[in-house]
């Protein structure tokens, strides 16, 4: 089946390396109820992200290393789930697969990863809530760590749908990890069942797509031989449910899944769970937010890109999801004043941006857009968590303020790795992949394509704001500190600042990653987006039209000027003329108000959703079916019939004699017998 | 002697043991010992039947379950309560009459259907013995019968945690 | 063909009575003695000879013969004469599957050196040893003595605890060498493991000076199932009621237990019976867990082949054999000394004990065991 | 070899030795024996059947071995509840008989 040469049995411990230490680590918390010491916590913990990061690289160098016929390697532990006979038969390996794309991604979430763990030993180490939260902690680490690569890695959906799931229950237990105050556990529940929903449009799609594909012939569920069957299937349809019109059946498998990437990545209707997420230790939050459930959405996209580069109606849906999100939660984001709050609505925002780009057929664009925000994401989660600990606690931005003073270092690693490229500064990676992005807008010809275009636009303009505002409100300006608390700052330790300094350098350098073709025409270089062109066998990119040389040059300039217009903005409200800002906030209150409650989406959920259910099983599932009909009719009414019946007749056959029954089963036996052989 | 004629004999000598250890483990009454230890004699010489038949592995089995463990436990039970000679079973005349009555009349039931059965059962020819190893019986419990299995899992499951539920004693 | 299985079967009657059972006594006299700091056997003499003690088992057998047999009163008489034999005769038959060599070819024939090969190995033995098991229990109730009864009690209370746990013991090693037939198992471990391919499973490459003979091991049951040792050994010795599981026939408190109404030549049956059980796990453990007649690093083509062109095919299968027969028995008598070790240890196990330390211990950890193994097997590759 | 009949009939014998001894018999003890021997008189009738299938056009199949061996575990299951019922009732009744099971009558 598989070229010997293909082969790569480093592939299985990449994921499996992480899970074992979670599964070692919960015998030991749950079983046998005794925590290890720290040193050693941190020495299996932490060296399983790092042999994991290591096997990624040699498997990684193996791939680039392949003849030019093989572009994956896989690596087949055994036959997962085997059904069925000849050509009816299927069968899914427990197999990992590692192809451009997958091993981008391995690479970033390992990567992360190891930078989170190590980040997570000082952070965890002044954690006194729980006796046993610090190996707690690190096995929910581990486990979210090594179901993403499991997600990642898996060769067939099956054992993504796996991953899927193990990611969930990982965001679940770190956002709940402070299980003992109630809103952390409420938050940690309202991920869960929101990651719920989406499970369930991945799952009705997966059973959809087997569906399918078995109708034509192919049943498999591995990637590759889902794409090769794939082209009988993209032109099925069935007529709508009024019979008005045909629809793809692409277009449902992929709006099922949309679904399901809504619910990961925090797309607009199921956001609701990542601004409740920052009641996450912060290591979490930068596993959660960067490498882990926010890419896996995107990840699932772009892995079954054959799949939406076929259905027009889902990618539609896709690009219109993605930038209304993020325009709306890079506004929301510019009026939270709990810092973590700003950074949650970002990756909404940013991942909303990488939506856009899927939706767009620019799928890696997709991908450069989410690595890169990885990195920035994770450096600024990273110099929060700093500012935060070094405050005691506090998030509140108003009660911060010319923290320049007191932490050099991570001031300067936060404006350089995070901050400005974030907010797009020219040449950053957060500029060119924003342009990238707007450029697949240009593009594609979507429905109401211009309005997609402004409404990025103006999401660059906000980003550059939120996050400019954020950094003065935070570094810059008049300290708002308590006297007390600033007497006891300092900069963190070195065990803090390394992963820092990691994750700012990759964030830095990610603009070579991606660097366009357009300014590597320019300067000479041939190829220059070296992950374009890795990533470009893999993925079915949309067909590249050539725009004129002004278009793109508009593209840039717009791009450019959201920067300078919301950095500028920023500027002038927070350390320029702070009155004015009171002005203007006071005169729009009631507006702020609900972009900071994020447009008050819980309380519509509460309202549209919540109430009208609990309404509906209150009154008519519990008291109506539950109490009247299962309870009243059919136990009770049941009991009483029997209870008659026994009480009238059946009672007398009740001898007390036990071979008195024995001959009465052999009697009956008998003449079963002797009517079978009549 | 040819070795399949050898086989014959040994199969009727067996099955006599057979016969005569199950009538053992009925008539032995007077001692609960030597009635378990005729119930031993037919389990083995039913294995050994199972062995002439080519079924190795059920005789194995059946040699390491049935004797090496249920009757052990049987045993086990039978030496700690102890019963009195005449406790494990009460003979009186008339009862004995009803039984020898009852016995030849089951006995002729029983005869008729395995005769019908044999009569009218659409038989293939016989055949030569095939393989009964365990690689085939194995192969056979995990896939085909891989759900009677997990059945019968269960109900030894239940069987287990009746036993213990039944000879818990209050207040321990 | 009915002519070799009566060969087979003398020679190792005689191996086992005429060799294995008299030395295991000795070894079993002068061990005791050993540990508790005394001159051992020394005083049976054959006109001035006594060679160390070797003489005593010839002397215990004239005793035994010489004893008179009494029958107690009360008892049942059929049942009392018959429990030896059962003790005693599935104790040898169970050593029909042990191979005390290998097959080798002599001319056109192969000759196999284990009486019968059949197909359920391992298990036979477990069986036998279980019919055996009656012998106990029919002896103590048979008896007529309050001390020979608990003793049967106790017997058959040690027969519950270990057989679950006894079979689920060993299903690690079926599933190592993938076969239950004990002569598949030494030929399986007439080989090395080259430590080398534990790294080359990570797909790392060994340079050629690292696959050699100082950077092998052989691939015995103890290195591939250290904890399958442990567990199994256990159970076995629980299964022969070897000390510390001895108490159905505790001397001290029970009067020798099961058999202490036994005299004179019955008596000397429930010895012999000990004795084979002693000698039998001795030789399970050497065929399953140290290589059976494998003489590590020197495999059996090795050994032919290094020998053949100097001697003649023939005289160098003959050499093969007499060394693997001779690797065998230095190994069971070693694993007889480990035993006896044992045994003047560790203090006896009573029979409640015996029954938390099968089914609360040792159950839990073969099954964990079984687990392990499979899904060791399954990662790295051995399988599928 | 043998003829199949001669199994069956034995398989019968067997088994109606068992049903006339779990009838008639009140111990208890007497009666677990009793069934224990219906269940391998039904294992002997799979083998025997199994082997005459055998060689038939289900070529090597082996399914009657296989409900042998799942009879001999259900004879296992049996014993052990059947044990611990003999103990309760001695336990509680000091007596084997199955006539002083009838508390729960009408």
């Amino acid at each position: 089946m598989v070229d010997e040469a293909f082969r790569e049995p480093l592939l299985r411990w990449i994921p499996l390396l992480p899970l074992a230490v979670a599964l070692l680590h919960g015998i030991s918390l749950g079983v046998l109820r005794r925590p290890w010491a720290r040193g050693a916590v941190i020495a299996v913990s932490c060296g399983a992200p790092l042999l994991s990061l290591l096997a990624a690289g040699i498997s990684f160098a193996h791939l680039v290393a392949l003849p030019d016929e093989g572009n994956l390697l896989l690596d087949v532990v055994y036959t997962w789930i085997g059904a069925g006979l000849g050509d009816a038969s299927f069968s899914a390996d427990f197999a990992f697969q590692l192809d451009a794309l997958s091993a981008v991604m391995t690479l970033l979430v390992t990567s992360v990863g190891l930078a989170v763990h190590v980040y997570a030993i000082d952070y965890m180490d002044h954690d006194e809530r729980d006796d046993r939260g610090f190996q707690r902690f690190f096995c929910h680490l581990n486990l979210t760590m090594g179901a993403m690569l499991l997600l990642v890695l898996a060769d067939n959906l099956l054992l993504m749908l796996a991953g899927w799931q193990l990611v969930g229950l990982g965001a679940y237990l770190l956002i709940g990890f402070w299980y003992r105050d109630a809103t952390h556990a409420y938050a940690g529940s309202k991920a869960f069942i929101v990651h719920r929903v989406g499970d369930f449009g991945l799952l009705v799609a997966v059973l959809m797509l087997f569906w399918a594909l078995s109708d034509v012939g192919a049943p498999t569920m591995a990637f590759r031989g889902m794409e090769a069957a794939f082209g009988e299937l993209a032109t099925r349809t069935f007529a709508a449910p009024d019979g008005s019109a045909e629809i793809l059946l692409v277009d449902v498998i992929g709006l099922c899944l949309v679904l399901a990437a809504c619910a990961k990545s925090a797309q607009l209707p199921l956001h609701i769970w990542l601004p409740d997420e920052t009641a996450s230790p912060t290591p979490a939050s930068a596993l959660i937010q960067t490498a882990t459930s926010a890419a896996a959405g995107v990840y699932l996209l772009c892995r079954l890109s054959f799949l939406f580069a076929a259905a027009p109606l889902a990618s539609t849906t896709l690009a219109w999801v993605g930038c209304c999100t993020a325009l709306f939660a890079a506004v929301a984001a510019a009026g939270q004043r709990d810092l973590k709050g700003v950074l949650a609505y970002s990756t909404m925002s940013q991942l909303g941006l990488a939506f856009l780009a899927v939706g767009c057929g620019a799928y890696t664009a997709a991908i450069f857009h989410v690595v890169a925000h990885a990195f920035v994401k994770c450096a600024l989660f990273f110099g929060a968590g700093t500012v935060i600990q070094s405050l005691q606690g506090e998030r509140d931005m108003r009660r911060m303020g010319a923290l320049r003073k007191r932490l050099p270092k991570t001031r300067f690693l936060v404006l350089t790795g995070g901050v400005l490229v974030l907010a797009g500064l020219p040449g950053s990676a957060g500029f060119f992949s924003y342009d990238e992005i707007l450029l697949a807008a240009y593009r594609s010809s979507l429905p109401g394509r211009e309005a997609l275009d402004w409404m990025a636009t103006a999401t660059a303009v906000f980003t550059a704001f939120y996050i400019l505002r954020c950094y003065f409100l935070v570094f810059e300006g008049d300290s708002h500190v308590e006297r007390e608390v600033r007497a006891h700052m300092h900069e963190p330790s070195n065990l803090v600042l390394g992963p820092l300094y990691a994750m700012v350098l990759l964030a830095v350098f990610a603009s070579l990653l991606g660097f366009p073709e357009f300014w590597g025409d320019r300067i000479g270089i041939e190829d220059s987006n070296s992950l374009a062109n890795f990533l470009a066998p893999v993925l079915s990119n949309a067909p590249a039209g050539k725009l004129s040389e002004r278009t793109e040059w508009a593209v840039i300039a717009s791009g450019a000027s959201g920067f300078m217009v919301g950095g500028l903005a920023a500027w002038w409200l927070y350390l320029r003329n702070p009155k004015l800002r009171a002005r203007v906030s006071g005169s729009v209150a009631t507006l702020l108000g609900l972009v900071r409650s994020g447009y008050g989406a819980d309380e519509i959920y509460d309202r549209a959703l919540v109430r009208p259910l609990l309404g509906v099983s209150d009154r008519v599932l519990h008291r109506g079916a539950e109490q009247g009909l299962i309870d009243g009719l059919a136990v009770n009414g049941l009991a009483r019939a029997i209870w008659l019946l026994a009480q009238n007749s059946l009672r007398h056959f009740q001898s007390g004699m036990t071979q008195g029954y024995l001959v009465v089963t052999i009697g009956g036996v008998l003449c079963i017998l002797l009517y079978l052989v009549r | 002697m040819t070795l399949i004629s050898a086989q014959v004999y040994l199969f009727y000598g067996f099955a006599g043991l057979a016969v005569l250890g199950a009538l053992g483990s009925w008539l032995l009454v007077r001692n609960a010992m030597a009635a378990v230890m005729s119930l031993i004699v037919t389990v083995v010489s039913l294995s050994v039947l199972y062995v002439l038949m080519g079924a190795h592995a059920v005789a194995a089995l059946q040699l390491l379950i049935q004797a090496g463990t249920a009757l052990v436990l049987l045993l086990f039970v039978l030496l700690l309560v102890n019963p009195d000679p005449g406790g494990f079973g009460t003979r009186d005349p008339g009862q004995v009459v009803i039984q020898i009555i009852g016995a030849a009349a089951a006995l002729a039931v029983g005869f008729v259907i395995a005769g019908t059965v044999s009569v009218t059962l659409p038989l293939p020819a016989e055949a030569a013995p095939g393989s009964g190893g365990f690689r085939e019986l194995g192969v056979q419990l995990v896939t085909v019968y891989a759900v009677p299995v997990e059945a019968v899992g269960l109900l030894l499951l239940a069987a287990v945690v009746g036993a213990v539920v039944q000879t818990r004693q209050e207040g321990r | 063909m009915l002519a070799i299985v009566a060969i087979k079967c003398g020679l190792l009657l005689l191996v086992l009575l005429g060799f294995l059972v008299p030395a295991a006594s000795w070894i079993e006299r002068k061990q005791s003695a050993l540990m508790q700091d005394r001159v051992g056997a020394n005083r049976a003499e054959i006109s001035g000879a006594r060679l160390a003690g070797l003489l005593h088992p010839l002397a215990d057998l004239v005793k035994l013969v010489s004893k008179q047999d009494l029958v107690p009163e009360g008892a049942s008489r059929a049942l009392f004469e018959l429990a030896p034999w059962v003790a005693v005769i599935p104790g040898i038959a169970a050593f029909a599957v042990i191979p005390f060599a290998g097959v080798y070819p002599f001319a056109d024939e192969s000759v196999s050196l284990v009486a019968a090969d059949i197909d359920w190995g391992l298990l036979h033995v477990l069986l036998a040893a279980a019919l055996a098991s009656f012998g106990a229990v029919l002896a103590g109730w048979s008896s007529n003595h309050g001390g020979a009864r608990l003793g049967a009690v106790r017997g058959a209370a040690q027969v519950v605890s270990y057989a679950a746990p006894l079979g689920l013991s060993a299903v690690g090693v079926f599933l190592v060498f993938g076969s239950v037939k004990l002569t598949d198992m030494v030929v399986a471990q007439d080989t090395t493991l080259r430590l080398a391919g534990v790294v080359e499973a990570f797909g790392v490459a060994v340079p050629g000076w690292a696959q050699g003979f100082p950077f092998t091991i052989p691939s015995w049951g103890i290195v591939l199932q250290p904890l399958g040792f442990l567990l199994f050994l256990t159970c076995v010795l629980a299964q022969q009621g070897r000390p510390p599981f001895d108490s159905s026939e505790s001397g001290g408190e029970l009067a020798g237990g099961y058999r202490g109404e036994y005299t004179g030549l019955r008596g000397g049956l429930f010895d012999l019976a000990d004795l084979l059980g002693l000698l039998l796990i001795a030789c399970l453990l050497t065929s399953i867990f140290f290589g059976g007649w494998a003489i590590p690093w020197l495999s059996t083509d090795a050994i032919l082949g290094g020998l053949a062109p100097f001697v003649g095919e023939a005289l160098a299968t003959i050499v093969c054999v007499a060394l693997h027969l001779t690797s065998f028995l230095v190994k069971v008598l070693a694993m007889v000394w480990l035993q006896l070790l044992i045994r003047g240890s560790l203090p006896r196990v009573r029979y409640d004990q015996l029954m938390d330390l099968c089914w609360k211990r040792i159950l839990p950890l073969s099954l964990a065991n079984v687990f392990l193994t499979a899904s060791a097997m399954v990662l790295v590759g051995a399988v599928g | 070899m043998v003829p199949i009949e001669h199994i069956v009939g034995l398989s019968a014998l067997l088994f109606t030795i068992g049903v006339v001894g779990a009838l008639v018999r009140r111990s208890l003890l007497a009666m677990l024996i009793s069934i224990q021997l219906m269940l391998n008189a039904a294992g002997l009738a799979f083998v025997g059947f199994n082997r005459i299938w055998q060689g038939s056009e289900h070529g090597q199949a082996i399914d009657g071995q296989v409900f042998t061996v799942i009879v001999i575990s259900v004879g296992a299951a049996q014993i052990a509840v059947g044990l611990a019922m003999v103990l309760a009732l001695v336990r509680n009744r000091d007596s084997m008989n199955v006539e002083d099971m009838s508390v729960l009558k009408w």
